[in-house]
């Protein structure tokens, strides 16, 4: 678990993995508030490079941490978005509250699809 | 090619068996040629009643969990069964949002998600019983641009 | 980690279940880190087993095949169970090359491979009645240098 | 089904499923037949390219068409036979009939392995 959270000044990057379900992220709640309370943490970025499965457990973990940065003025992004991980934001309503930044390998095909057409490329 | 198909399963309630759980359902599945997609579909909704059963129903004690799964036609009908403690008020409990366990940060959006990716979704309850979550949905018969 | 998981399934006997039937126990011993090898090596044992269910056993005719699997620390046991025929002699139709449907091509290899893929293989046989076979294999312990 | 199978002259290649067990091989073994009884086949090439699983209805389906050919003096041979399936077709004794030639991803691996190393490379 270690390596997949790393810490730059206040910013927590923690690298998902593939299946980003309520087995999976039990796990990472608990390790990424030991880190919001010990570390001071202002801001964590969600990184789906890995992730191809994501449920509503994946939504609970993200909101989860963003009310717990919330209360300390703190800020939630997801980077490496894929086209079925963007669906599951989307639909959920949290694409509203942090910020996302695409996968490269589907921008392209995003464009003509013109749908969820909300995040920014990365 | 043969026109039903029936599988029944069932597992102990560790949340290391939620993706066995979506993986086998989407295996049977695999002979109506669904696209990307529709799997996707498909395997998020079962994770979602299974997390449900695990969570909810069985307050992470282990017991057995039940998935009931019928190939007609096109459709696929999967029924997700425990004998766990059930729900008082089942349209309450299927408003997107509504979670009884916001300590475990659950979202509150299982539901919503099941109806969104299935074509159909029937939730039968009984408090101090048990729950049986029924959805359906057509795979693999239309020629999908991106899968 | 839980220290044993079971699971049970059932599904029709048409040969296009052979594969969901691989893929579901695979699946279902996912958490023991197996190697790819040994993946392989149970799917072709549960791939024999409930081909000869589907042909031997039923005689093509469709009915209903059972699973039960249950993992104890890094080993996995399989029971494969089939109400159909059964063997008089459960030996001789052991033997590599020993078949009794040359006529659709069986190699008579499959009890040879599951003999050759598994650490172990037990089968149970009565006449009339059916047949269990399960099998045992030790996954993951290893550090297996090629997969 | 029909793209899988190719006959030049009396050769038929029959380009093998991914997964060769007994729900795929049964319409294999009627259509090879066909081939072999009319028009005059005497050497079939098993093409392994993209086939990743193999069980003993493989076996069945290449020794049943070996002996078909066997009959009227023709030969049987696999191409782009990967690790798993070469020990496949080593278990049953198969390889010791037919022609074998081993995929090139793995051609290099096997030297250092130095086990079943009876094919030919390609
Ligand atoms: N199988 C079940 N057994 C008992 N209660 C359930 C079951 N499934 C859902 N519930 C109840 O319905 C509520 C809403 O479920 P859901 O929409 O999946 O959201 P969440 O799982 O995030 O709480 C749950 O919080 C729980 O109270
Ligand atoms: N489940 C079963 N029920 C009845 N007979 C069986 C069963 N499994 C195997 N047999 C008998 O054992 C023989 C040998 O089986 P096997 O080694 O798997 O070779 P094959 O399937 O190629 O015939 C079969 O030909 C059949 O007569």
């Amino acid at each position: 678990m270690g390596e997949l959270f790393q810490k730059r000044g206040t910013v927590l990057t923690i690298r998902l993995p593939k299946e980003v379900d309520h087995h999976h992220t039990e796990a990472i709640r608990c390790e990424a508030d030991r880190y919001i309370e010990q570390e001071h943490i202002r801001e964590i970025v969600f990184d789906f490079m890995d992730t191809g499965f994501m449920d509503s457990s994946g939504i609970g973990m993200i909101m989860g941490r963003y009310r717990n940065l919330g209360m300390i003025g703190g800020r939630v992004s997801a980077i490496h978005v894929n086209e079925r991980i963007y669906k599951i934001l989307y639909l959920s309503g949290v694409y509203k509250v942090i910020d996302i930044t695409k996968k490269r390998e589907w921008s392209n095909r995003d464009e003509k699809k013109g749908e969820y057409g909300d995040g920014r490329y990365e | 090619m043969e026109d039903t198909n029936e599988m029944k399963m069932e597992f102990d309630s560790y949340s290391s068996n939620e993706s066995f759980a979506r993986v086998a359902v989407a295996a049977f599945c695999t002979r109506l040629n669904p696209t990307l997609e529709e799997l996707s579909d498909l395997k998020t909704a079962i994770s979602e009643a299974i997390t449900n059963c695990i969570i909810h129903a069985y307050d992470n004690q282990i017991r057995k969990i039940q998935i009931i799964c019928r190939i007609k036609g096109q459709e696929v009908e999967v029924n997700i069964i425990d004998h766990g403690k059930g729900m008082e008020d089942v349209a309450k409990a299927m408003e997107p949002l509504y979670t009884t366990r916001p300590d475990l940060d659950r979202s509150g959006m299982g539901f919503a998600f099941m109806e969104a990716f299935m074509d159909e979704v029937q939730v039968e309850s009984t408090p101090g019983e048990g729950t049986c979550v029924c959805m359906r949905k057509k795979l693999g018969c239309f020629t999908h641009p991106y899968a």
